[in-house]
């Protein structure tokens, strides 16, 4: 318990420019408050989303990963977001595979008028972790006395 | 003076109290054999040489350098304190270890992480009493039965190990150790002949950069798929690449292994590459251990421990280029 | 903030020695933190540095065509010639080609960066004693060249007659314009070329080794300063050769990735040769006399 | 044994000597007589250099990828494996079958624990069988090892990777001994993008292998050359394996290899596929 007691998980979401940003953007002037805890990446598509960025948000000391991306069918490039759905598909089952708990990493369909989505996933997500606590798993060790300012991550 | 055999142990634990141990022992798993720091418990792995060479003591796979605090400008630099006293060193893999000394410590630069873990290390070697097939280090100036440069000799004698000091550092574990060792007379049996021999006088260093553009590179380096086993488990590869990770604005410049047989070891921020191809790249690799090491430091890079041709995915073997000059071609 | 061992430890160092036994002290990996006092923009793509240590100091000081590791913080390390140096102060002239280079891009006047050297040997300031001196350069081939034509123009009377070929793709790409236009011009003789003609340019336009021919140096007594990229440097060296410059008076630097600048990390070898301990200045002869690897 | 190889030198020879092909590849002797080497033919004096055994291990597609436009076709001794290797070349065009000439030789079986998995002994593309084929041996269990890492619990899967991984020396040898792995520059050689840290540290290597085994994966013919490569003796195919055999439950039956105009399951998809990220 005391492990996850006041702890703010991080999250990174990396949300489509087409849908979910702009789904996170009218969140933002419809004032609805969600957790701060998540900071939002825009990318072109969710299609635009390398398995390799979840591996390095992790080893970065991210405690959750969110994927976000336009519903089947409405993808601003057509079909990017099909590529999506069976990358992640198959990522989160390697991400399981190695040890990392399912409720870590989260893809959701989120459109651009969904901010009531947008809200309730992000506070979902983050309740989630905040039960689960710190992720350890994939994190570069930090060196000794990096927070006393003498540099030092990842070794 | 004799450690009989049944002491071993104790007298490790002996050395234990005043600094790190490692020895060549099994992964937990069953994995490739390595010197590894020792729990105190487990039994030494003798049988035959490591797969892994113990340039790790010297040369971490990877090391911090120094931090540094990107809002403040501040530096600081990580230099190893490191105690330790490796026992079970081959004579291969003590003369490696002169090779590192040569590169790291000459020329008018002194690596102080090297400088700093090497003066904290003392060298128990065991001569070896049986050779693998692939082992063909009396050819390359090294006595499979002696190392005249590690701190402290051991040769296996049956049911005892003689025990012979070569520096003060050796002298002081004999000390240490006084109380286990015993008078003895024996002397240790004929050192082994090695797998096979190859040809590597004084000339073949200039005979070979004689050869620098002969049609043989090719013939060599087709096989070659271009990994970096070669080097990574070689006892004498050091070459190392600078790196840096950050966090917010925090960061540690670091060292790691680095192979001359990747394509972004010698590329330039344009994008020109002097070595393009594995040919180029192993050639390179070759003539470094065979020629360009010798023609700077006057010692030859290889020791042949025979590890590389152990472990060659492609089955290469880097003496057929000696036996090559030799107008004669082992394979078949 | 110079620390021991950095690069003001290294200013005591004997300068271009390398033999064994010379060992330097300190940890010669750890930069020493500096400040970029002055910037200036060259060409669009390359700017000058002028560096000075955090308390007002000159780094160290280099004998001309030796180098300087630069970091970016957090970003990387390589190697550059330094160009000039003054009093309190050295200068490295950079071009933008990738990541570092970009960041340094990215500095302003005040920022600190890391530096550590002075690495290599130098251009034989006494050997070249009393010769005419010819320097070639192309595009930013001119930065090492440089530092030797300042410190030729300070000792003026060492030396004998003193001409600069330079030339760029365009006048935009001509580096240290103030140099080559306004100072150089006064002390000794400057010969500028572009390869393409433009309507604001009424010198020479041709490429670098035409020009050479076309203005004909005898090779009595010269030596030629040879800088730029690896074509220019080919065509140049087969001009020299037809005006019947010999290879040991030809001198160039060369250039290769590099990581420790200390002769360790292995891989700026030619041959048993490492650019950073036993270069980046080599003669034509010498470069002969190694594999054709660069 | 002998005759096979016999027939294989004759075969390389006649090729060679009509200018068929520019060069053949396949298998030439050692030091040691366990062990053989790719060697590369291009002279019909030296086919007699060839060798066929049971030592054989090496796959030989691979090297494919180092001439991808040859001047005359490249003749390739091919098994299954092989085969198996060159249609997934093709169909990601890495090579182009009208540059090859696949000297068909049916696998006796190679003293290699790389072929346990093995379905498929014969060619599945060539230009010429040198002799009969062979009937086909029982694989074993195709995803066995993949089920007793799944049995584990999530903390000791990752120790169980971890550990795998704290022995990874980075070499590479996965990545280049795998015939599937066709970037012209690998991801891990580009310093410069950041996405791989270089340092040999549990995460960086546990990252390099996650990615090699998604990046190969979905296309992997399981032949075995990762892990016979691996210095180390890393079980890394339970990665790959791993892929596969989510591929299999998401899309059915699913092997990679057996033909030239099936896509990679990453590299296309359907309208249908299942949705789970609602």
């Amino acid at each position: 318990m005391s492990l996850t007691e006041g702890f703010e998980p991080k999250i990174i979401a990396f949300c489509c420019n087409w849908c979910t940003y702009t789904g996170a953007d009218l969140a933002g002037l419809n004032r609805m408050k969600y957790p701060e805890n998540v900071h939002v990446a825009r990318v072109p598509c969710s299609g635009r989303v390398n398995p390799q960025f979840i591996l390095r948000a992790f080893q970065k000391g991210c405690d959750g990963v969110m994927v976000c991306g336009c519903h089947p069918g409405d993808c601003h490039y057509s079909t990017g977001n099909y590529f999506t759905r069976r990358r992640f598909m198959l990522m989160k089952r390697m991400l399981e595979y190695n040890g990392i708990d399912p409720g870590r990493f989260h893809a959701r369909w989120i459109s651009g008028s969904e901010a009531a989505k947008f809200r309730d996933t992000v506070a979902e997500v983050s309740e989630r972790l905040r039960k689960l606590g710190p992720n350890t798993k994939y994190r570069e060790a930090l060196r000794e006395g990096a927070d006393a300012g003498k540099g030092g991550a990842g070794i | 003076m004799e450690l009989k055999k049944d002491r071993l142990l104790e007298a490790l634990a002996l050395l234990r109290e005043g600094s790190d141990v490692a020895l060549p022992l099994p992964a937990d798993d069953g994995g490739e054999p390595a010197f590894r720091l020792w729990d105190g418990v487990q039994e030494p792995f003798l049988g035959s040489n490591t797969s892994l060479p113990p340039k790790e003591l010297l040369f971490p796979r990877s090391e911090g350098m120094y931090g540094y605090n990107l809002k403040t400008g501040e530096l600081s630099d990580i230099l190893p304190e490191a105690r330790t006293a490796v026992f079970g060193i081959r004579p291969c893999d003590v003369k490696s270890i002169e090779n590192l000394d040569h590169a790291f410590l000459e020329k008018g630069y002194v690596d102080s992480y090297y400088r700093a873990r090497r003066d904290g290390l003392t060298t128990i070697a065991l001569g070896c009493s049986e050779a693998a097939r692939t082992c063909f280090c009396d050819s390359m100036g090294v006595a499979p039965g002696d190392a005249p440069g590690a701190d402290l000799m051991m040769n296996d004698l049956g049911d005892a190990y003689s025990v012979k000091a070569n520096t003060e550092k050796g002298e002081a574990v004999a000390k240490l150790w006084e109380g286990l060792l015993s008078k003895g007379g024996a002397k240790a049996p004929a050192a082994p002949a090695c797998g096979f021999s190859v040809k590597a006088d004084d000339s073949l260093p200039d005979r070979l950069t004689a050869r620098f553009d002969d049609p043989m590179w090719d013939s060599l380096s087709k096989a070659c798929i271009g990994c970096g086993c070669c080097s990574f488990i070689c006892p004498t590869c050091y070459c190392f690449d600078i790196g840096r990770e950050n966090r917010g604005a925090c960061g540690t410049a670091f060292r790691c292994w680095d192979s001359c047989m990747f394509s972004d070891y010698s590329r330039m921020a344009g994008g020109h590459n002097p070595r393009p191809s594995k040919k180029e790249r192993l050639r390179n690799r070759y003539l470094h251990k065979l020629a360009y090491f010798s023609q700077r430091y006057g010692a030859t890079l290889c020791v042949g421990c025979g590890r590389c041709i152990d472990k060659c995915p492609a089955n290469l073997d880097i003496t057929r280029v000696m036996d090559m000059m030799e107008g004669v071609d082992a394979n078949g | 903030m110079a620390r021991p061992g950095g690069a003001a430890a290294a200013a005591k160092r004997p300068v271009a020695e390398a033999g064994p036994g010379a060992a330097r002290e300190g940890n010669p990996l750890l930069p020493a933190m500096c400040r970029v006092i002055k910037i200036t923009d060259e060409t669009p793509d390359v700017k000058t540095f002028r560096i000075q240590t955090a308390d007002g100091a000159k780094p160290f000081d280099p004998m001309p065509g030796q180098l300087a590791m630069l970091s970016a913080m957090g970003v990387g390390e390589a190697m550059f010639s330094v160009t000039a140096k003054g009093e309190d102060w050295i200068e490295s002239s950079i071009k933008r080609v990738g990541l570092l280079t970009e960041a340094l891009h990215g500095l302003s006047e005040g920022d600190m960066i890391g530096v550590r050297g002075p690495y290599g040997n130098h251009f034989p300031v006494d050997a070249i004693k009393g010769r005419d001196l010819l320097f070639v350069g192309g595009g930013i081939g001119l930065a090492p060249v440089r530092s030797l034509i300042r410190y030729a123009l300070e000792r003026r009377e060492d030396y004998g007659s003193l001409d600069v070929l330079y030339g760029s793709r365009s006048y935009d790409d001509l580096v240290f314009k103030s140099d080559i236009f306004e100072n150089w011009p006064a002390v000794c003789n400057t010969h500028i070329t572009i390869d393409n003609a433009e309507e604001r340019w009424d010198g020479h336009v041709g490429f670098v080794p035409s020009y050479l021919e076309e203005k004909a140096f005898s090779p009595e007594n010269r030596v030629v300063v040879l800088c730029g990229p690896p074509i220019m440097i080919k065509f140049c060296l087969e001009s020299l050769m037809r005006m019947g410059f010999s290879k040991e008076n030809v001198i160039t630097t060369l250039e290769m990735r590099m990581k420790c600048g200390v002769g360790k990390c292995g891989r700026c070898n030619i041959g048993s040769k490492y650019v950073c301990l036993d270069g980046p200045v080599f003669t034509m002869s010498e470069l002969d006399g190694l594999p054709d690897e660069k | 044994m002998s005759d096979r190889q016999e027939k294989m030198r004759q075969s390389a020879e006649k090729l060679l000597r009509d200018g068929e092909v520019g060069y053949v590849i396949g298998w030439g002797a050692t030091r040691f007589c366990d062990r053989t080497t790719p060697v590369f033919i291009d002279s019909p004096e030296g086919a007699a250099s060839l060798v066929w055994n049971e030592h054989a291990v090496n796959s030989l597609a691979k090297y494919l990828l180092d001439d991808k436009y040859p001047d005359k076709k490249i003749g390739l001794f091919a098994r299954g494996c092989e085969s198996r290797a060159v249609n997934r070349m093709i169909k990601d065009n890495q090579v182009k079958r009208e540059s090859l000439y696949l000297i068909g030789v049916p696998c006796d079986g190679k003293s290699s624990d790389r072929c346990r998995l093995c379905r498929e002994r014969n060619p599945l593309v060539y230009d010429v069988l040198l002799w009969e084929p062979e009937a086909n041996a029982a694989p074993a269990d195709r995803f066995e090892r993949v089920r007793g890492v799944e049995a584990m619990s999530p903390d000791e899967r990752y120790r169980y990777w971890g550990g795998v991984y704290d022995r990874c020396i980075r070499c590479y040898a996965c990545r280049n001994a795998c015939p599937v792995c066709s970037c012209r520059e690998c991801y891990v050689d580009m310093g410069r993008t950041g996405f791989q840290g270089k340092q040999h540290s549990r995460s960086d290597n546990q990252i390099f292998g996650v990615t090699r085994a998604f990046h190969v994966g979905d296309r992997c013919i399981e032949c075995g050359e990762c892990e016979r490569a691996c210095p180390m003796g890393l079980p890394i195919m339970g990665q790959t394996q791993k892929m596969l055999k989510e591929i299999n439950e998401l899309s059915g039956e699913y092997e990679c290899g057996l033909d030239a105009d099936s896509d990679s399951f990453l590299g296309r998809f359907d309208l249908d596929d299942k949705d789970e990220f609602m």
